[in-house]
């Protein structure tokens, strides 16, 4: 019975940490967009947590600089099981404008398993929610595996 | 003189005292030569010390029953010269409950830091002779609380101070010690000559020297002498007890002296200081029931307890910290006796007697430390709860215990005081001793505060590099620690039972001065008063802890079927995995750790210029403090002369 | 004129208090301790005297009920007094040694590493 | 006689377990979060999430891993949530809820202030010994906080002490029991003219207490990384987030406690609804709609309000409790 509650509990109740890694501000402004009383995404019970401890899905943003990337991979690997990681604009999934470039080093899906993109270049606030909705659903399949 | 009379318990006060300064004899006459012993420099002389101070210790406490229990007032004529025309001409020992209730506070603390200073002083020259100092001391502040002669009072003064400022110093190397030997030596000598000129000029009326006589005569036969006398005596003990405007030197010594030295320093002077004001102002002069003395003590008591924990939230040394502490406390003791209520009388000495436990075990602790990472700065310390778990969990129960946390003995002690002065303040219809109220309760508060700095900067937090190889004390510091945290868990669970046997005999006595003249052979008039201890409040802390243990176990069986203690941890190997490192925003690889002095920034900012009036005011120059005596000498004068 | 002498005694009581407050030098802070006692040992003996009256030394034939001598216990005090004044200064002066070696300097206004 | 100790015990463990004790506390804390969430939101023209959010939240956090850091020190790390969560249960049971006060005899209104500090002190020391640089200053503005709200909590309850202490005759009163039969015989406190400011300063201290908005610089999720509870992951933290409920149940019932007793009908169920419909009002008026409408303050800033326009109230209604107003 508890096993059921606390899997349930999991899928309503998703927290998320943002990591800018390197990202021009458009995707975070979004991502703040989807928390006003416009799109509320409160309401599915997602929260933005201070400290990648307390989270349940870590969003990344941002074209992963040389700069960034050990501290992007550090702050990951501190949430604890189960997690989900999203990526959100283009950036972190193919280094966008930036591809190329000496000092980036997206994909970040080269160096850590990501379960979901969230592709725009900034992704609409509608894509976002959809993107962590669906995040929570692997959270809750993750949570029941174990 | 047979065997049988020997072990007459009449005999006990005097053997208490001899066998101390016996000790240091002996000790002293055995040589420096150290022993060969690296864990033990001095030898065989630290254990004559421990036994002397042991033997000490039993002699005052198989005097708990006929003093305490039965009432009794043992009153001790050196060489039998008792009374020769109603004159009293011999010296003598008058041991009541309030002497003996001190006696036994000083006895405790003097053996409990005896056994902690056999492994603490291992590092230091010249040993043997602390010892001999150790036992000075010892006798010194015996000697004072049990002595029924004011002169004799004013050697044991000297001897003590001589005895405090030697030791002091005695780690010449430690930053400051020979600074704060100096300036507690000149004020010191300041109080011991105001101490003397007091007792000469009592002399000069009165032609005794015995306190029960003095108690007889004095009052009704005040002159401007004898309040002349009176503001030298008084100042004189509170230089003594380091209150208000005393306590910058209490935090020199306490610093600079060994942590073992401190605990008689903190817990063991200073009641010295109490108990000569108490039988100054309700024995010898008999002032307490007038208002105007009751407010002095009151507001010098208050005054001491928020400057000097406010002095103390600003400190970065461990040690420092610990000592305006101390006079913190000291300042709750001295707002509850001047109340002059019986409550108020058995809250104080219910303190004082908590305050000898925990702030010696907080000292003890603060030694520990020393003893093992060689500093006290709590900006350089840090988690060192994972290298010393015992001496953490002691260091806890003493600072839960001052700052009031139930069930721990300084909530059942500043209980009582916050009661005292409530009730003080509706009988008297005087809203100011609300306010005292108001302000040990605050003060409470912020002392919780200085201690949470203290565990986090000290034993939580991050572990600096230089302290990988530190290990726990050794066990005989641990035993005198752990002795001292028994107590204070025992005293602050049994709040009633304590009371019962301790404090209110000796709060008895103090109301009771006619009992104390007549022991001595001396006629009095003073009626027995009637002595009620009631209570308005109401507080089980056995009952609390019981609910709180069923609580905890319904937690405990809750947590252990959820597998709370299942947890991801780095395994002994594994260096390198980030999971297990801090979050520090996402940088990698850094120290840093929260301590020292500004933690609590917060409070400070908006209190900044009483804390910048208070640091310029505090100026470290012996010349400054030297005058801040002379003007309470001036001040008491002045006020004596106009209220008595 | 024994009244001089109780003013006397407190002179140079306040005069030790003035030069332990007003003087910067670690001997001269002592020299004040000293004086201070004196006052005091000035003080005590004078409590004790009795115009006209003779040494407290007696046999057991001479004492009659119109003996007249000095208070003996203030000499006694006095004794103890003056003993415990010389143990301060020894103590003091040794201190002020050592705080000369270790400071350098016998200026009070230097020796203030404790402070705050 | 054996039977009648043994059926007093079982009555004592079932108030400790459930009614007034953890059954309670947990339902009822947990839904009092729920519904301010609601509530802000609501104020906020946002849907808000479910009220059973706080409820969802617990047992997520409890089915998640919990990591202890190699620089923390793993006892106190991990028993710390849980004595705090007992001590509070324990405050709980000492405040009477009207007509009943089986626990009430046993600690005053002074010693609740001082054990309040137990939850508080149990939070403190875990944070610190999470090692965490984040957890050390969240740690120092939760102490500073309870400093700031000490003052004016003493000046109430000091006021409260004397008024009731005047109404009995005594002087005096600090027993919680006589305070909750007083309020039933004469109604509540609330009616006195020096109680009113004495419970508008007690309702300012609630969301400083509690440490919400915008009293919670300690947690401070944007900028100190939830402070306090930097470190803490998995069920600790869920016992964290419960004792943070617990601790606004205990608080705005003490309000209830204090100044809107009396009300009840005698039945015990009856008056916890009632008692727990106050405590919805209480929570809703002096959490929800200040968190709505605020932004959150400096540390110097909570510790300035609450020592000058805090206690300024609470002293004006002591000095008019002292003079029998």
């Amino acid at each position: 019975m508890f096993k059921k509650l606390i899997a349930e509990s999991t899928a309503k109740s998703p927290w998320l940490f943002h990591i800018n890694s390197g990202s021009c501000n458009g995707c975070d402004i979004e991502l703040v967009a989807v928390l006003t009383p416009r799109y509320d995404v409160e309401r599915l019970g997602f929260k933005l947590a201070g400290s990648p401890r307390q989270a349940d899905i870590v969003v990344v943003t941002g074209p992963v600089t040389r700069q960034s990337l050990d501290r992007v991979l550090s702050a990951i690997s501190q949430v604890p099981e189960p997690r989900c990681i999203v990526t959100m604009g283009s950036c972190p999934q193919s280094g966008n404008v930036f591809k190329g470039s000496y000092s980036v080093c997206a994909p970040l899906s080269k160096y850590v398993h990501v379960d979901v993109d969230i592709a725009g270049c900034a992704p609409k606030p509608e894509a976002i929610m959809d993107g962590l909705v669906k995040a929570t659903e692997i959270l809750k399949q993750k949570r029941g595996q174990k | 003189m047979n065997l049988a009379n020997m072990t007459d318990y009449h005999h006990f006060p005097i053997y208490s005292v001899m066998v101390l300064f016996l000790g240091a004899f002996i000790i002293a006459a055995c040589g420096s030569k150290p022993s060969k012993d690296p864990k033990n420099p001095a030898g065989f002389r630290a254990w004559i010390a421990l036994c002397a101070t042991a033997l000490s210790l039993f002699f005052l406490g198989s005097l708990v029953k006929p003093v305490m229990l039965e009432g009794e007032i043992i009153s001790y004529w050196m060489g039998s010269r008792a009374i020769a025309g109603g004159y009293a001409i011999g010296i003598a020992m008058e041991v009541d409950a309030l002497s003996l209730f001190f006696a036994l506070l000083i006895a405790t603390a003097v053996f409990v830091s005896a056994i902690y200073s056999i492994r603490y002083m291992v590092h230091d020259e010249c040993v043997p002779q602390y010892y001999v100092l150790y036992c000075m001391l010892a006798g010194g502040v015996l000697g004072l609380v049990l002595s029924g002669d004011i002169f004799n009072m004013f050697i044991m003064v000297e001897i003590l101070t001589f005895a405090a400022v030697a030791l002091t110093s005695f780690r010449t190397k430690v930053y400051g010690a020979l600074e704060a030997a100096f300036k507690y030596l000149v004020v010191g000598c300041m109080g011991s000559t105001a101490i003397l000129t007091g007792v000469i000029m009592l002399y000069a009326q009165y032609h005794t020297l015995n306190l029960a006589q003095l108690a007889n005569l004095i009052p009704g036969t005040m002159n401007n002498a004898t309040k002349l006398a009176f503001a030298f005596l008084y100042i004189g003990f509170s230089t003594k007890a380091f209150i208000v405007p005393f306590h910058p030197l209490a935090a020199d010594a306490h610093g600079a002296a060994p942590a073992s030295i401190s605990v008689l320093i903190s817990g063991v002077l200073t009641k010295s200081g109490i108990y000569g004001i108490i039988r100054l102002t309700y024995f010898l002069f008999q002032t307490m029931n007038l208002g105007s003395m009751q407010f002095m003590l009151v507001f010098i008591g208050s005054i001491s307890m928020f400057v000097c924990v406010t002095m103390a939230l600003a400190q970065h040394d461990f040690k420092r910290l610990l000592a305006y502490h101390s006079i913190s406390q000291i300042g709750y003791v001295l707002a509850a006796v001047g109340l002059s209520t019986s409550l108020g009388i058995s809250a104080g000495l219910y303190h004082a007697m908590n305050h000898t436990l925990f702030k010696g075990l907080l000292f003890l602790a603060a030694g520990a430390v020393l003893h093992e990472t060689g500093t006290t700065d709590l900006g350089k310390l840090g988690g060192l709860s994972k290298k010393m778990p015992h001496t953490t969990v002691l260091f806890l129960i003493g600072a839960f215990s001052i700052s009031g946390v139930p069930p721990f003995n300084g909530f059942a002690s500043k209980w009582m005081i916050y009661q005292a002065t409530y009730q003080k303040a509706v009988e008297s219809n005087n809203i100011g001793f609300l306010l005292v109220t108001v302000i040990a309760l605050v003060t409470s508060t912020l002392t919780l505060a200085s201690f949470v700095k203290v565990s986090q900067s000290v034993f939580f937090g991050q572990m600096p590099k230089e302290y990988e190889n530190v290990k726990e004390v050794p066990f005989g510091m641990r035993l005198a620690m752990g002795i001292l945290a028994c107590l204070c868990i025992v005293t602050g669970l049994f709040p009633k039972t304590v009371t019962g046997v301790l404090t209110e005999p000796a709060a008895r006595a103090v109301a009771n001065v006619g009992e104390y003249i007549t022991a001595m052979g001396f006629k009095s008039n003073l009626p027995a008063p009637n002595v009620t201890f009631a209570q308005v409040g109401v507080w089980e802390p056995i009952n609390w802890l019981l609910i709180l243990c069923i609580a905890l176990l319904a937690l405990t069986i809750v947590a252990v079927a959820g597998k709370y203690d299942r947890v991801s941890e780095r395994t002994e190997d594994d260096t390198v995995d980030t999971k297990y490192q801090l979050f520090y925003g996402g940088e990698k690889n850094v120290y840093s750790q929260v301590g020292g002095g500004d933690l609590f920034w917060g409070f400070k900012h908006n209190w900044r210029h009483y804390f910048d009036f208070m640091h310029n005011l505090h100026s470290g120059i012996v010349n400054d403090y030297a005058l801040w005596a002379v003007v309470a000498l001036a001040l008491a004068i002045v006020y004596m002369m106009i209220v008595l | 004129m024994i009244q001089f002498n109780y003013v006397c005694a407190f002179f140079l009581i306040v005069l030790g208090f003035y030069t332990i407050v007003t003087k910067y030098n670690l001997v001269k802070t002592v020299i004040g301790m000293s004086i201070m006692d004196y006052g005091v040992n000035l003080l005590i003996i004078s409590i004790g005297y009795t115009p006209g009256g003779t040494a407290p030394i007696f046999t057991k034939g001479e004492l009659t009920q119109a003996s007249y001598f000095v208070d003996p216990i203030p000499q006694a005090l006095t004794l103890t007094s003056i003993v415990i004044g010389a143990c301060v200064t020894a103590m003091s002066m040794s201190l002020v040694m050592r705080l000369h070696e270790s400071y350098g300097t016998l200026d009070t206004r230097e020796i203030r590493r404790l402070r705050g | 006689m054996t039977a009648n100790i043994f059926l007093n015990g079982l009555q004592y463990l079932g108030y400790i377990l459930i009614f007034p004790g953890f059954l309670f506390c947990f339902l009822c804390g947990m839904l009092l979060v729920g519904i301010d969430r609601k509530l802000v939101a609501r104020m906020q023209k946002r849907v808000g999430p479910p009220i059973l959010q706080p409820f969802y939240d617990f047992f997520k956090l409890c089915g998640k891993e919990t990591i202890v850091p190699a620089a923390a020190e793993r006892t106190t790390f991990l028993v710390a949530p849980i004595v705090g969560l007992a001590a509070l249960v324990v405050i709980q049971l000492f405040i009477p809820i009207h007509g009943f006060t089986a626990f009430s005899g046993m600690a005053d209104i002074i010693v609740i202030l001082y054990l309040l500090l137990i939850p508080a002190l149990a939070a403190i020391l875990g944070a610190a010994a999470s090692g965490s640089p984040y957890a050390g200053i969240g740690l120092s503005r939760e102490m500073v906080t309870i400093i700031a709200c000490e003052l004016p909590l003493v000046l109430v309850l000091l006021a409260v002490a004397k008024t009731v202490g005047n109404a009995l005759g005594t002087g005096l009163c600090f027993s919680m029991s006589e305070i909750a039969e007083y309020q039933l015989q004469n109604g509540s406190l609330i009616t006195k003219l020096s109680m009113i400011p004495a419970a508008i300063a007690f309702a300012m201290v609630i969301p400083g207490e509690t440490g919400s908005h915008p009293f919670d610089t300690a947690e401070a999720e944007t900028e100190i990384c939830e402070g306090m509870h930097a470190e803490y992951s998995g069920a600790p933290l869920a016992v964290f987030k419960l004792s943070h409920a617990v601790k606004v149940l205990t608080l705005t019932s003490l309000f209830v406690a204090l100044f809107f007793g009396g009300i009840g009908t005698g039945i015990i169920a009856f008056d916890g609804v009632i008692v727990f419909a106050l405590c919805v009002v209480a929570t809703a008026l002096f959490i929800s709609f200040v968190h709505a409408v605020t932004a959150r303050l400096k540390i110097e800033q909570v510790f300035k309000y609450y020592w000058t326009v805090v206690s300024g109230l609470a002293l004006v209604s002591l000095v008019l409790a002292w003079y029998g107003m």
